[in-house]
Order: structure tokens, then C-alpha cells, then sequence
């Protein structure tokens, strides 16, 4: 089954279909199995927002294919009373919807798990232990839809509502699922409406409850928002008053732009219809970049996004924005590579080589957001670092949490001021009677600069990517260039003490420390409870948020015995990065858990893991 | 010089220009190029230009990419601002800059392998999107820092002096730009300094991609017998197409204008450029006459100069964006940072 | 002085001109400080090879600016009767021919050193411990060269003369020099031979020996030649049977392709005029290596050659060649970085964004050659081995390495065939009926390939950088993915068994070692003589020549207490890729000693730091 | 199917084409592409054209770089060697395949934004080179497989699902070929399968490159009212500019030709092509003339289709390399390996 693990074959027991009484609450995952570009989205995601409507904490999972029509995709949606939100290997129940792969997709459930299919596909032939439920999904969908061209689309509605009869979902979540997702098209909203219940009354009348799977009303998503890291980003860019965007499309990046551009066209139109943002859909990614940098030269708040491809196509500009520091951010929604790799599969593997992206001694500031919520405040506060660094930004998300629904808390308002970093103005010069571009006034590396147009026959400087001296004068002399590399390094010291803190959770006495990042974080999270409650075991555990490392990074592993660094990659990327960061007495700790087929990282191969290593 | 005023008391001090400054204050580093580069005479024309008609140093970006040509904005105005970037990607980094800051005036300096070898398509895309600022190739048929091995716009059978002979055929920029969407585009010679200073002067009156590919012979790989980029052979075979005649805004207009023999272009800032035909039939607002007499000229191995093409009226990019006023590099916080209210908008729709 | 190191300013000492009965025989070094375009590296490289032909170990480093003409520049040039070949920080003999330079050249002397100038200079007015011998040039040479506007020239030969007189360099090793540089130019031949003796005459005349600098007739190059390591690479591909060359122009790599270039229009065109190879120079860097890698999947043995800029515009391509499995030869011969940095200076800073050159989980086989004739032999072996291995590879010089001369062993003649690698033909498909190209059939993790051409119906395969499976099928199956990269990684183990071993030198008793790379090689072995002769200390000594790093590399770690990694960039980079591959408790020994102001590096700098790290 | 032989004996097998073989040989996987996407009509008609005019399919390679268009090779011929690369950057890759083997026939399929938006720099050099190639442009003025942002090629005006209006001028792929120096250039439809066949089949028989800018409607992106690369546009807005005619060499030629209404051409391999005018005055050997014929079309909104220029004579890029006969690829290591001798007398050259 192409949604599953590798060794995760089907678990085909003898025993027979599970007790009807046993209850199952708000604990499972259901996944839909679809065709891409059959509009299955908005019915799974009026099934997600239905459980979340419900109170009941939910996270929904799109895999899909690099493709536009016709290929098979899975959507999987997990309910969990606990608010784990991470991929869970074990479907419990399957929505087969595509006749194409529906007998794999039944091989692959395990015993006791729950089948939905169109009657027409019968089955039930092959499994006996996994409970069945046939819906003449056509026959239905024909009665309440007229008009045939709209029956490919409303016949997802259709499962919704025999999903949401079966889980026991509360009609009224369902409408005002539909409600928002429809806002103001009433037609669309009734006839969609129309097949939720039509699909609800076919369960309620012709199938009788065999599995245990319910959701029940609770109160633990009051409050929350539902949404993707990508929107997030975009969000945060949009309150860091981000004004010229240039971009290239390229999945699973184009969605970050693309609400960015949203969000600029509702809240950045002055009163007379003037754009104080400028968005630039540039020819490739090196121009892309190009504009970025020109723009953060020139006084802008400027950035990108991309994704494995377009990370590599901005090298050369990068290892200029480096050494001719100029502020700048980037996106980097990691898909699989190498090379195109599997676009639509998500991954952590561009980490080291944006580290080091540029030839000759080129380093950059690497944010690492792990939830929707740091997406939107990372993708704030990229805007601050790059110009306060004087350095291009990159931010790394991936496609998970970047292309993924996640609840959230709502995000906080940024209160502090935009940190438009060390610039001088036409009366700072008048005072200081001029300045030097790279010097080191402040003793943290970052030089002052001027912006192009700052009235002041002074002002300007000559910014090049050739060596120069602190007073942006060509040179070629070795003491020059190596003021300049050392202020380099001393800067970037600084950025050690600028760039978000890691978290850590665990009371730090534990003998063991897990260090992961990003989207990581919720499989880590829940594989350490579970690692507790199995094995009575409690470690440490410090989600990295930034690169350079801040000293905690240091501590941490200093004041434990054995570290695991999870990552989604399979050259342990991140463990790299720690072990070139690291006194090599304390490298000597670092062990790795990695996950990098494509999916999702899950709780279940993380504990495992950690069990096999720990000797538990 | 037309444009410069005397300064106002009777000391002699230097000529000032209409904002009270010396040509001095237009200079920059001493340069460090070949004696004899032609690139040398543009940067001249440049300071000549910027001086005439009276242009701020401080309101001006100098961009470049990478060259011998591309290091002259070191070689003037070092009052400006300036951005030696990569080879090639030029383009781009003005486009960013020009985005960020379109209240200035944007100069790019770049060489004939800097624009059509390695940086085509940045090229084409600029053109294409009509962006404010001029563009000009210091076009030597040769990557002079790297040497002297032959760029695309070498012509077909000119030799290097190696003996070497170039195979494949001259790009023409100033075709394609037409083709594209520039909207002021010519061709000069390093060695005219008339017809390339008041196209310059021009070019400063323009809005919209201005592209001029000026022929600037390299004295040390690329102007030898056999060179078709050579002093010699520009002196032979310069075919002006017009006679350029550039009244600033700032000036009278006092000679007559004849319909049959001129084209009279009122330009954005109320300059006026009078293009006198050199050429029956040639008309400078026509697009696809200008493509076909330069395809036309180059068929038969003429090389004409002059003003190729112009539009005033089309939108430039940042048109088409419908910017603010004010730059976008300097827009008060309380502008681009949309208040906690409109947060919390944001938020309530997501729950 | 831009020539010197930082801290190195002059010591001018009041102690008086140095006994002229005290001799220093073939051990001195000459600086010539000349502008460029003005024609001295004829000059200078006569001067070296008048040398060379008295017997007497050479070396020749040239130091310019990127421009063309007219700044200033210096060439030095050492004699070492030991046969250090390395750059010496001290300058013993000074040819001051740059009025622009000239005090500050005369001032970076130390005492009891040598300054021959234009009389008009004046430089004694500067330091009155320098042996100062001031000479007419404009007239000796207006003396000789009739033709006002050789002169210029001409002027470059007269001091060849004065020097020449002045180490006591035989005449007839002038001659025998000229008579190869101007081979059969006579009528230059004369010119020249008449300003060198001239200038002798001069000399003799006027100038009388005040300094202990001599050369002697020695026994030591005999059957030795002199090249530059660009030259020596561009042959070893030409022995290769290199087919395709696709470059764009870029200094230090420029010389490179162009001596290929010359030996392929010697050595490779048929009897009927025909050429067996092509040669484009093709729009940028990013066409060049596409046409390396079409043409390499083609079956062509194909290579390109760049520098820093030109590898980072290779990365997006790179992937695709490790992803896509595809042979092709990439050259870097290394300038100083960031960005476009200082391209006319010396620098290893490439290695690390090189191995891991693009995005998502690649890494890369790179050649590491340590002299002229490695260059020639790795020149060579790449070939072999991007074939066999099936997969890009990188063979990173330098500056220092590919534009200065070298004095070597005549490089030996490869007589092993060619390694074309695992190429089926229609004979073998016709035997195995089929073959899937991405299979692991030999357990080294290289399949077997087909190229375009090949006349069977199942010769074809689909190459791509998207996910496919081991017969070469699109795919997005997390076990078919995880299938090719963990192959990837067995083929990568592979490579570590067939790179070209480190050279160790040394008893393998000491304590310490020292690990170095490429050009470096020089200055190390300088060093560690020196630290042997004045401190009686000894250390072995490991020159790794290829990433990944073999077995023995982790043994020689292993042996010993302490390591010192000694290379010419800021971040210790070696030392970075070395602490990735060994095991922590073993990277814990690496200590580095870093070198990176453009210039090459030199023994007294290792030296120097040696001493103080190892508290002696 | 004209150029079809029938089997040998009377036993109703498979039509089978002059080398034998039937179509199936020439198909490839299934096609994952939308249901009714323009491109899967160009494959079909690939798929046809190879077929008819006898191609063996292991003499060709196919080559793309990445997009729905770019995902077609592998939905024909799969006995072919094929080389998916990466966006934009296929014409390089073809370079080095072509320089590797030039015996065989190279086969490329790009769309618009792969060749004009980010391959816009290969893609102008290739043309520059005339590399002997087909170079198929699925022009769809979108992006599809990003999900419909508007591409370079994409007219102005156009209008996309969302409501957004291109407001920057497409380029026109045809006439910067035809400037640049490729030596066969056209544009055809998608749903225009006649034309489009004759268009390839003569492509077969060009020795140089062959460019073809195929209107191929995105039906999920770019097939709406508004679009001007729908369906419904083109069937309403496609002007043949002539009548291909194009017999194989190896077949009779037996129509009357009549030169003021034809264009005969006589292929490199024997070849004919016949282009019948349906435009007055236009030639398709005149350069100049067919570059301000396409210019002025695009400035009337006309969407011209057909043969625009053909020129038989230019040498190819590996004419200009002067290759040997055999592959450079699988030269033996007897040619490409100098002796010892050799190696020997270069080290005497360096003592
Ligand atoms: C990416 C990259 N590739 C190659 C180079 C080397 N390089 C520097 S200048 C130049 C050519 C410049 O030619 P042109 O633009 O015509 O300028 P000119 O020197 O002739 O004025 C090249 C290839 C570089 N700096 N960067
Ligand atoms: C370097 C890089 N940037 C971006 C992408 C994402 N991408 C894939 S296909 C494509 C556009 C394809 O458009 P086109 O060539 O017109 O093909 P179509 O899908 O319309 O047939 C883009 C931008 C990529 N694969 N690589
Ligand atoms: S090499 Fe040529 S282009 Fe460069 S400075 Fe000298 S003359 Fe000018
Ligand atoms: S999205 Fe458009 S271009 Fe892509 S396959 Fe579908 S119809 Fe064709
Ligand atoms: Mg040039
Ligand atoms: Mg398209």
C-alpha cells in the first residue's frame, strides 16, 4: 500500500470482527483513499473540521501525487483525544473511493479495522476480519444531485455524511463544516448538505453499527484555529510588513506565496487603491533571489519562497548575500529530493546543504519553525533577523506542516516594533560625518549601512561580492579579507544569540536527551509519552529552533548521557550540523533516529527505535 | 555645455550644472581598466550625461553584474549608491532594488557576455516587463576580464587573435529587446561622443526600460585586424540611422521641426527628442519596422546606430503594480504592519 | 604590502648590509613587483627556468589582480636546494619595477635583503639594511631595442640580465631558457638574449656584489619538467579519452579547459581532419554541466571546469547526476570566496559545500590532488571512475595548484584500459533478456546502464531526477524510494574503496599526525622538516587525496593522540568532513590549523602554529 | 497511412510501417495526464509521425525537462532512451547527448514555461546553435503541473480561473527562433492533427534544429472563457498561414508544383516538402520577412500557424565541430587515448 510503511504488511488475523460494545472514542484514524482533481478535498476537509467542531482535537493528512487528475491519493484524518496531531502508521477506518487501488488498500488494514467502499467494489472478499460497510454511493448520490456533471464532486459529501452517521458526528458540526466552507454560495451549500444526509440516512437505515469507532463531544478545540503552515508563513510575512515578494511556483512552496499574495491584497491596499507591496512572479528562482536581494539592498523587506530545486538554484546568490550582507528571506518548504525527487513527499533533507549553500566559506541563519504557530512567528520574525544580521534568512519548513491542516492556538499579535537593524540616515551622517560600510563599531560583527536614495553625499557605498575592505573599497589585499571573514564569523556568534531558543520539555534529569525539529515535533512528542507509559522511561527532549545553535544546544547535550537527534533525512543532517557545532567530547553522545520514505515522520517507528537503542 | 548655469556671483569658481554641482561631483574612482578601453569613454559619456541634465548623484542606483564593463560604476558618480552584483543576474537585482526604491532612477551597467551569454534569460524577462531604468551593454563582441574568448554577440566569421573564428551568429539585443518590450532601445558607439551622449541624456528622460548596446572596442583581446568590434571597423561601418537632437525639459525648444525628415518624441519628463531620419522609411515608433530593418541591416553586415525604438506611452512594470508613492523600502511600519485588530479578523475566520 | 601576510610588517633592524662573504646558495627567494600587461611573465618565467637549467630546485607563484592591465603584480620565485617548493613568506631578492608599489615593496623587506630598481626610484632612501642596486633600465634597454614601442617589453629581459649576473646564473641557462620560450621566433630570440646580456653587462660594470645570494650548478632537475597543474589536468583527460568538453570561462579554470583544448587539437584530430572530440563553450555554468551530464549519459567521457561561482550554479544539476546516476567530470580549481571573493587568490574553501553539493540527501565523490602530476593522474582516474561509479565527480585544485609552474617527475604513461564501468550491450541483453537499470546486482550498489543507441528493443530505460524504482519506473512509493537511496549509500562505500588511498609519510610511531590536502602538501612537509630540525619533534603525516575518506584514513586517526588538519580556508572545512565521518571519540583528536588570506599557504605559518598548539 | 507497408504475406497481422514494425511499438506507458490535455494529442501524434515515416525507435532519445508537457516521452515510445532532466534546463542536457551521439535523432519536449520562463536562456543559445534536434513546445501559456500560474508565452490580456489578468506580452517562442537561428521553425495545434503530422514528419527529415510551438489547451487550467490558448479560442483564432504538404523520401512524388503558389523544399534526406501559400506575399525561406509577419500578426491578435521558416542549407552545430562519423560515446579507446609516444614527447616538450 502505497500510504504505508514498508515492513507494515497486512495483518491478516483469523479473528473475528471486533465487539460491537468495545468503544473506541475519538482515538482512530480515518483515511480516505481518492483520485486527484475529484474534489475530494473539501468533503475531507468538512470531515476534519466536523470532528473539530465536535471539540475533539483532529489532524488531517493530504498524500497526494505529483500530478494534477486521475492519480490515486490518500487523505487520512486523526482523531485523538490526547491532541496527538502527528501521522499515525494504523488506519482504523478506509474510505475506498478509487476502484484503482481499493483492494490494496483494504490488504493493507489491519484486524478490526473499519471498511467503507461503494458496493460495487464488494470488498468484503478480501478481508473477514475488518468490518464492512457497502454504500451504492452512485444510486445516492443520483438522487439528490440532478445534475450530473456535479455528481462527481457531491458524491464525496456523500461518505461524509456515512462517515459522520457512523463516528455519531452531530449533523450540526457537519452544517457548520459545510457552512464555512461554502460561506456564501447557499446553493452549493444545500446541495452539498443534501448529500451528507442522504449519506447519513442510507447509514442510518441499511448499515448496523459492527465497529467501535466514536466520536464523542468534548472540549479541547474551543479556541483553536485550523490551519496550514504554508497560509501561517505567509501570515507572519504579511505582519512583518513584508513589501516586495518574488517568487517562482513550485510545490509545495506555491501555497506560502500564494497566501501571502492573499493576504497583501486584503490588508496592504492603501485607502486609494495603491499597493504598498509589490509581488514579482519571477522567471526562475535565481532571478527570484536576484530581486530579493536587490530589493533588501534597497531598503525592502523582501522574500521568497521554494522548495529542493529552487534552494539549489539560489546558491550563487546566497554566497553574495553572505558576503556582501544583505538582508533578505527565504522559504524552504523541504520536499523529498534528491534532484525533483518525489515533489509532493515531504522531508527534512535540504538542512546541511542550505547551511553551506555557496562556495568559499559561505554560512547562513537558518530558522526552523515546528508548528503552524512558529510558522507564523518565525515567518515574522525572519523579517527582523535578516535586517538586524544583515544576512540572508532562510527559513525551513517542510511540506507537512507546510501544505498539512493543523489546529492551533489562535497566533499572538506582534507587539514589538519592526527591528529594521543598524541604518543610518541622512542626519546620523551629518552627525558622524560618514561612516564605513563593514566595520565593526559595535563589536557584534554587524557594520552599518545606508540605503540607495538617503540624501547625503555621503551616503552611498559600493556593495560588491568581490573583496572589500571595511570601507566597501575594492581590495585584494590578505589583512583586508580577513578583517572581513573574521567580522563574518563574529557575526554570526551573534546570530547564535538572536535566533529563537530551543524548547525543552523533561524535567532534565533524565539521562537521555532526544533533540528533533520542525514538523518532528508532534511524533516526538507523542513517541516520549508512549515511551512512559510502555516503558516507564522519561527522557529529556530539546526541539531546536534555529542554526546557528544557541549555547543551550551545548548544555543540553552536555548534561546528558545518550542524545537521539530525529530527523526526517537519511544523512542525519541535523546530527551533522551538532556534531561540527559540538566539542567533539560531547558529539561522541549523538545517536540518530531517521525517517525518509516520503511520509510523514509517526510516533510508532520513533518509539521503536528508541526501544531497540535504549535496550528497553 | 547647454545645460550647465553659471554659478551665480562672478567668482570663477567651476561650472555647476542646473542643481548647483560641478562635474566633478559626477566623477568616481579612478578607473582601473585597459588605457584605450572604449568602456572608459562610456563611463565619461555617463558623467557627461548625469551632469547635463542635472541629476542628483544620491538619486541614483548604479547595478552591474560582472565584467570589466560591469566594474565601471566604480568609474562615476560615487555619490550614487551601487551594486556590483553576479555574473549575469543583473536584471534581477535591479528589478528588486527598482521594486523597493521606484522613485529612483536605476543604471545598469553590464557586459556583452554578462547579457547574452549567461544572462539571456534575466535579460529577456526585464525586457519583457518594461522596467523602469536604463540598461546598457558595453558591448565588445568578447569576455574581456576572462581573457578575450568570444561572447554571443561576436559576429559569424570574426576572428579572435588566436586566429580563431567565431562560427555561430551574432546575437542582436537590440532586436530582440524591441521584440520584447523594451521601449527605448538604440545602438552606439563608445568612440561617438555626440550621438552617444544625447541618447544618454535621453535615456534619462525616459521612462521604461531604456537597453542601449553600445559598441566599446576591448584595446587588448578584441580590436585587431579581423575584429568586427574593433575601433577601426566601427569608424568604417557606423551607419547612424538618425541624428539624435535632445532638448531637457529645462530648455527651450527653438529649432524648427519638420514632419517629413523628423520624428519629434515629447518625452515622460517634458524633454523632447527629435530623431532626424537618416533613412527613408525608417520610423522609430514602429516595432516591427525596427526589427526588420536591424534583421535587414545585419543580413547585409551594416551596423547601424542611433535610436532603434521608442514608446513613451506604454506602462512600465511598476505601473502595472500600482505602487504607492512613497518607496516601499521606506513605508512607516504603521503602514506595512497591519494592526492586532485585523489579527484577531484573521484568526476569528479560522476557528 | 599586499604581497606579505598580515602581520607581517618590515623589520627594519639599524644593523648594517650583510657580509658579502657569507654565501646563501640556492636557498633565497625573488620577488619581481611589475604591473600587469606590461609583459613581465616572460620575463619572470625565463628567470625561473635559468634556474631550473643551473640544476637547482625552483618554484614560481604569481600573484595578480583580477584586471588586465596596468595594477600591480608580483611574481617570486624560489630556490630551494632542498626542493621546498612552497611559498615563503620571506622575500630575500627584490626586482622593483612598479613605481607604484615600490616604496611599499622596499619597506615589506626584511634586513639584509636585496633591491634591484630603476634609478630614478630611488628606493635607498627608504632603508639603508637593504642591499640596494639601482639601475638605468630605460636606457639599457633604449640601448638594445631600437623599436620604441617593444621597449616596454624588452625592459622585462634587462633585469633577467642584472639578476642573472648578480646569482652568478650562467649565461648559457639564460640562453637555453629564452631559446625555449621564443622557440623559433629568432628575431625575439635575439632582442631578448641582447636586454638580458645587456642588462649582465650592465651589472657587471656598475654593480658590485654586496649580498650573499648565489646560485650554483646542482644536480636536482635533471629529467625533471616544469607545468602548471591546469595544463597537467587537461592532459590527464585528454589521456582519458575525454569527448566532450563543455565549460564556460572563469578564472583560475580558464587555463584549464584551454590547454585541453590545445592538446585535444594535437593528440585527437583523425588523419581525415576529423575531430574525436567536441568542445563548447557554452552560455554559463549551469548549460556546461547539462551538457556534461546529457553527454555522459550518452556515453561520451565528458567534463567541464570552473570555479567557486561556477559550483554553485552547478548544484541544482549536480543532484540530478547523483540522483540520475550519471557519469560526468567536474573540475574546480578553487579561488577565494565568498561570492565572487578575490578570483585571482588561492583557497580550498569549496570542499564542504561541494560534497553535499544540492538539495535533499546528495553527496558527491571529489579527487583531491596534491601536485602537478596528480593533477595529470586524477585528471586521468576521474574518468575511470565517474564511469565505473556512475555518478558525477568533482576533482577540486587550485589557484596555487593550476595557475603557478611546478617543477615534477614526468608523469608516467596509464597503461590500464580504460574503466568504461557497467555498460550492457545489445549482446548482453540478448543474453539476460531485459536488465533493470537501477537494481542492485553486484551488492555495490552500482547498476548496470544502457546507452542511447544501443540496437535491442529492451535496451531503453526512462532516466529521471523524480522518484522511480529499481527498474527505472516513476514511482512515489516510500519503498521504492527508500530502496534506490539506501543503494546510493552503499554505492557511496563503494567509492571509499576505489578513491585514490592518502599518502602517509612517517614512522607511524609518533603521537601526532597531521592531515592535509592538495596544495597544501608543500608547506606541510616544509613544516614538519623544520619542526624536526629545530625541535626535534616528529609526526606522521597523512595527505588524503578523495572524498569519501578511505578505511585507513579512520586508522591513521586512530593511531594517533592528536591531529592537526591543516588547510587554506575559515571554516576547516577537511576538518568538518572528517569529524562527519569518524567516530566521535576519534574526532575529538582534530585540531586545525587554518590558513586563508588568499595567498598560498606557507611552512613557517604551520610551523608557527604547531609550535604553539603542541606547546613546544 | 501512406507510408505503411503491408505485411509480407496475406495473414492479417498488424499494419506494420516500413521497417516493420507496427504503431504499438511506438506507443509508450499510460498517459497520466488530464483527461483531453492538449499534450496527449501531440504524443499521439509523435507516436504517428515516427511511425509513418519508418523511425527505429531505438535511434531516438527523448529528452525534457520538468512539467505536465515535459512528463510526455514517457507516454510514447518506450523503446526509446529517454532523459526527463530539470526544469528548464533541457536543451543543455540535449546538447551533450547530441555532441555524445549525433548519429541519432534527438527528440525534445518542453513546455511554454519550461523553455520561456526559466529555460528561456538554454533555450535561446540552442536556437543560436542550430543543434540538429526536434524541440517541441507544448504551449499550453500556463503552468500546469504548478497548478495554473501564467507562463511567458501566456498573451496579454488573457485572463486565468482566478480572474487575474496577464498584463505582460507573451513572447513569441517562433519569431525569436527563427532571429536567433534555428532552421526549422513552426507552429501548429494540438487539435489540429493533419497539420500537426505533416509538421512532424517533415521535422523528421530536417537536419538542424527543428523548433515547433504546439498550442496545446490545458483543459484544467487554461481552457476557459478568457484564455487565449483554450480549445475554443484556437479553433476560432487559428490561421493557417500554409498547407503543409510532405512527402517521405522514400515514397513518389507525384503532384504538380506550381511555384507562385508553393514552396517546394527538398529535405536533407530526400524529403519533400511542399508549403501551398495561403498568405500572399509570404515566404518561408525569408527570415526578415517571417519574423515581421509574426510580429505583425501578434500585434493584430491573429494567431498564425504553419511552416514560418525553413532553411535547409545552415550547417549544424556538429557540422561546425566537425565530427567524425562514428558516436563520440563509443569511439574505441584505440582514437580516443593518445600512446605513450605521445605522452612521452609532450613530458620532452616540458623538461
Ligand atoms: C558565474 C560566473 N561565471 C564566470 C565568471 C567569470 N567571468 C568574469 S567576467 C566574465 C565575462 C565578462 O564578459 P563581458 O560581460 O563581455 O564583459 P567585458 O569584460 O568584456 O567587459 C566571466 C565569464 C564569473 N565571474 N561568474
Ligand atoms: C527549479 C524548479 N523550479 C520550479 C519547479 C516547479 N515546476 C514544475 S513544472 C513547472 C512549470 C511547468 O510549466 P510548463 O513548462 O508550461 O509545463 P506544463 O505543466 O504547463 O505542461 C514548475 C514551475 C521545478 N520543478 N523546478
Ligand atoms: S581587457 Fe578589454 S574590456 Fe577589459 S579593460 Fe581591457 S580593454 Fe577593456
Ligand atoms: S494540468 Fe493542464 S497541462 Fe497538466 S495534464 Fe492537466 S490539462 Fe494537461
Ligand atoms: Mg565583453
Ligand atoms: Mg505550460
Amino acid at each position: 500500500m502505497a500510504t504505508g510503511d514498508l515492513a507494515l504488511g497486512h495483518e491478516q488475523s483469523k479473528s473475528a470482527v471486533v465487539d460491537a460494545q468495545q468503544r473506541v472514542v475519538n482515538d482512530f484514524s480515518i483515511q480516505v483513499a481518492t483520485v486527484n482533481g475529484s474534489g475530494s478535498q473539501s468533503a475531507n476537509s468538512v470531515l476534519l473540521k466536523s470532528i473539530f467542531n465536535m471539540g475533539v482535537p483532529v489532524s488531517g493528512k493530504n498524500l497526494f501525487p505529483s500530478n494534477i487528475a486521475g492519480l490515486p491519493t490518500w487523505y487520512t484524518i486523526r482523531a485523538s483525544k490526547d491532541g496527538y496531531v502527528a501521522r499515525r502508521k494504523k488506519i482504523d477506518i478506509l474510505v475506498a473511493m478509487n476502484a484503482e487501488t481499493a483492494r490494496e488498500d483494504i490488504l493493507g488494514l489491519h484486524s478490526g479495522s473499519v471498511a467503507i467502499y461503494d458496493e460495487t467494489l464488494n470488498l468484503s472478499q478480501y478481508r473477514q476480519d475488518v468490518v464492512c460497510y457497502p454504500v451504492p454511493f452512485d444510486k445516492i448520490t443520483a438522487a439528490v444531485c440532478p445534475e450530473a456533471r456535479l455528481r462527481k464532486l457531491v458524491k464525496n459529501m456523500v461518505y461524509v455524511g456515512v462517515v459522520a452517521h457512523l463516528l455519531q458526528i452531530d449533523m450540526s458540526s457537519v452544517e457548520a463544516a459545510l457552512a464555512k466552507q461554502f460561506a456564501k454560495k447557499q446553493k452549493a451549500l444545500d446541495l452539498n448538505f443534501g448529500a451528507v444526509r442522504a449519506g447519513a440516512e442510507y447509514a442510518a437505515e441499511h448499515l448496523s453499527k459492527q465497529d467501535p469507532f466514536l466520536i464523542e463531544r468534548m472540549n479541547s478545540t474551543a479556541g483553536k484555529i485550523i490551519i496550514d503552515g504554508n497560509s501561517a508563513a505567509g501570515l507572519g510575512a504579511v505582519f512583518a510588513g513584508v513589501t516586495v515578494v518574488a517568487w517562482y511556483p513550485i510545490t509545495p512552496s506555491t501555497s506560502l506565496v500564494e497566501a501571502t499574495i492573499e493576504y497583501l491584497k486584503k490588508f496592504r491596499v492603501t485607502e486609494e487603491g495603491k499597493a504598498t507591496f509589490a509581488v514579482v512572479q519571477a522567471e526562475d528562482e535565481l532571478a527570484a533571489i536576484g530581486m530579493v536581494l536587490g530589493a533588501g539592498w534597497a531598503g525592502a523587506r523582501s522574500m521568497t519562497a521554494t522548495s529542493g530545486p529552487g534552494i539549489s538554484l539560489m546558491a550563487e546568490f546566497s554566497g553574495l548575500g553572505y558576503f556582501a550582507e544583505i538582508p533578505g528571506v527565504i522559504f524552504d518548504v523541504q520536499r523529498t529530493g534528491p534532484s525533483t525527487g518525489m515533489p509532493t513527499r515531504t522531508s527534512q533533507a535540504d538542512l546541511l546543504s542550505t547551511a553551506f549553500l555557496s562556495h568559499g566559506d559561505t554560512k547562513h541563519v537558518i530558522l526552523l519553525p515546528g508548528s503552524v504557530k512558529e510558522c507564523f512567528e518565525f515567518g515574522y520574525a525572519a523579517f527582523d533577523l535578516t535586517e538586524r544580521l544583515q544576512t540572508p534568512v532562510f527559513v525551513l519548513s517542510d511540506l507537512d506542516l507546510g501544505m498539512n491542516n493543523w489546529m492551533s492556538d489562535p497566533f499572538t499579535y506582534p507587539e514589538t516594533p519592526l527591528d529594521r537593524g543598524k541604518v543610518l540616515t541622512a542626519e546620523d551622517l551629518n552627525r558622524l560625518g560618514g561612516f564605513a560600510r563593514y566595520a565593526d563599531v559595535d563589536g557584534d560583527g554587524i557594520g552599518y549601512r545606508t540605503l540607495p536614495g538617503t540624501d547625503h553625499p555621503k551616503a552611498a557605498y559600493f556593495t560588491r561580492g568581490s573583496g572589500h575592505n571595511s570601507k566597501a573599497g575594492y581590495t585584494e589585499k590578505p589583512e583586508d579579507y580577513l578583517e572581513i571573514m573574521d567580522r563574518l564569523i563574529r557575526k554570526f556568534d551573534t546570530a547564535r544569540t538572536l535566533v529563537p531558543a530551543p524548547v525543552v520539555t523533561g524535567n532534565g534529569k533524565a539521562s537521555v536527551g532526544v533533540i528533533a525539529y520542525g514538523s518532528s515535533d508532534f511524533a516526538v512528542v507523542e513517541a516520549l509519552d508512549e515511551l512512559k507509559k510502555q516503558h516507564a522511561v522519561e527522557v529529556d527532549y530539546m526541539r531546536v529552533r534555529a542554526y546557528p545553535f544557541t549555547q543551550s544546544v551545548h548544555e543540553f547535550v552536555a548534561s546528558h548521557e545518550r542524545i537521539y537527534v530525529v530527523e526526517q533525512d537519511r544523512d542525519a543532517q541535523l546530527a551533522s550540523l551538532l556534531k561540527l557545532d559540538l566539542a567533539a567530547d560531547q558529539a561522541v553522545k549523538l545517536h540518530s533516529i531517521l525517517h525518509f520514505n516520503g511520509l510523514p515522520i509517526d510516533a510508532e517507528s520513533i518509539l521503536t527505535e528508541l526501544v531497540v537503542k535504549e535496550g528497553l | 555645455m547647454a545645460t550647465a548655469t553659471a554659478t551665480p556671483t562672478g567668482t570663477p569658481g567651476p561650472k555647476v550644472n542646473r542643481i548647483g554641482l560641478p562635474v566633478l561631483e559626477y566623477r568616481g574612482g579612478k578607473t582601473t581598466l585597459c588605457a584605450g578601453c572604449g568602456h572608459n569613454a562610456i563611463s565619461e559619456r555617463i558623467i557627461d550625461a548625469l551632469f547635463e541634465m542635472g541629476v542628483q548623484p544620491e538619486r541614483v542606483m548604479k547595478l552591474s553584474g560582472i565584467g570589466c564593463s560591469s566594474k565601471s560604476p566604480a568609474y562615476f558618480l560615487s555619490r550614487a549608491h551601487s551594486f556590483n552584483s553576479v555574473h549575469g543576474r543583473m536584471p534581477s537585482v535591479a528589478t528588486g532594488a527598482v521594486l523597493a526604491n521606484h522613485t529612483m532612477m536605476a543604471l545598469g551597467v553590464s557586459g556583452d557576455g554578462d547579457t547574452a551569454s549567461i544572462g539571456m534569460g534575466q535579460f529577456v524577462h526585464m525586457m519583457r516587463r518594461n522596467l523602469p531604468m536604463i540598461y546598457i551593454i558595453e558591448d565588445n563582441g568578447v569576455y574581456g576580464l576572462t581573457k578575450g574568448q568570444f561572447s554571443a554577440t561576436a559576429d559569424i566569421g570574426s576572428k579572435l587573435k588566436t586566429g580563431v573564428i567565431n562560427d555561430l551568429p551574432a546575437i542582436d539585443t537590440c532586436a530582440m529587446a524591441i521584440q520584447l518590450g523594451a521601449t527605448f532601445v538604440g545602438r552606439s558607439f563608445s568612440g561617438d561622443k555626440k550621438q552617444l551622449l544625447s541618447m544618454l541624456k535621453a535615456a534619462v528622460a525616459h521612462k521604461g526600460t531604456v537597453m542601449l548596446d553600445v559598441i566599446s572596442p576591448c584595446v587588448t583581446f578584441n580590436d585587431h585586424e579581423g575584429s568586427t568590434k574593433s575601433y577601426k571597423f566601427m569608424q568604417e561601418h557606423d551607419e547612424p540611422i538618425n541624428e539624435l537632437g535632445f532638448v531637457p525639459s529645462f530648455e527651450e525648444i527653438d529649432i524648427e521641426y519638420d514632419a517629413g525628415t523628423t520624428t519629434d518624441v515629447t518625452m515622460h519628463d517634458g524633454s523632447s527628442l527629435r530623431l532626424r531620419k537618416l533613412r527613408e522609411d525608417f520610423n522609430p515608433t514602429d516595432r516591427v519596422g525596427s526589427v526588420r530593418t536591424l534583421m535587414e541591416a545585419h543580413e547585409n553586415g551594416e551596423i547601424l546606430t542611433g535610436v532603434f525604438y521608442i514608446d513613451t506611452a506604454k506602462p512600465t512594470f511598476t505601473d502595472l503594480l500600482n505602487l504607492v508613492d512613497r518607496p516601499l523600502g521606506t513605508q512607516p511600519e504603521s503602514v506595512t504592519k497591519p494592526s492586532a485588530a485585523v489579527l484577531q479578523k484573521v484568526m476569528a475566520g479560522l476557528q
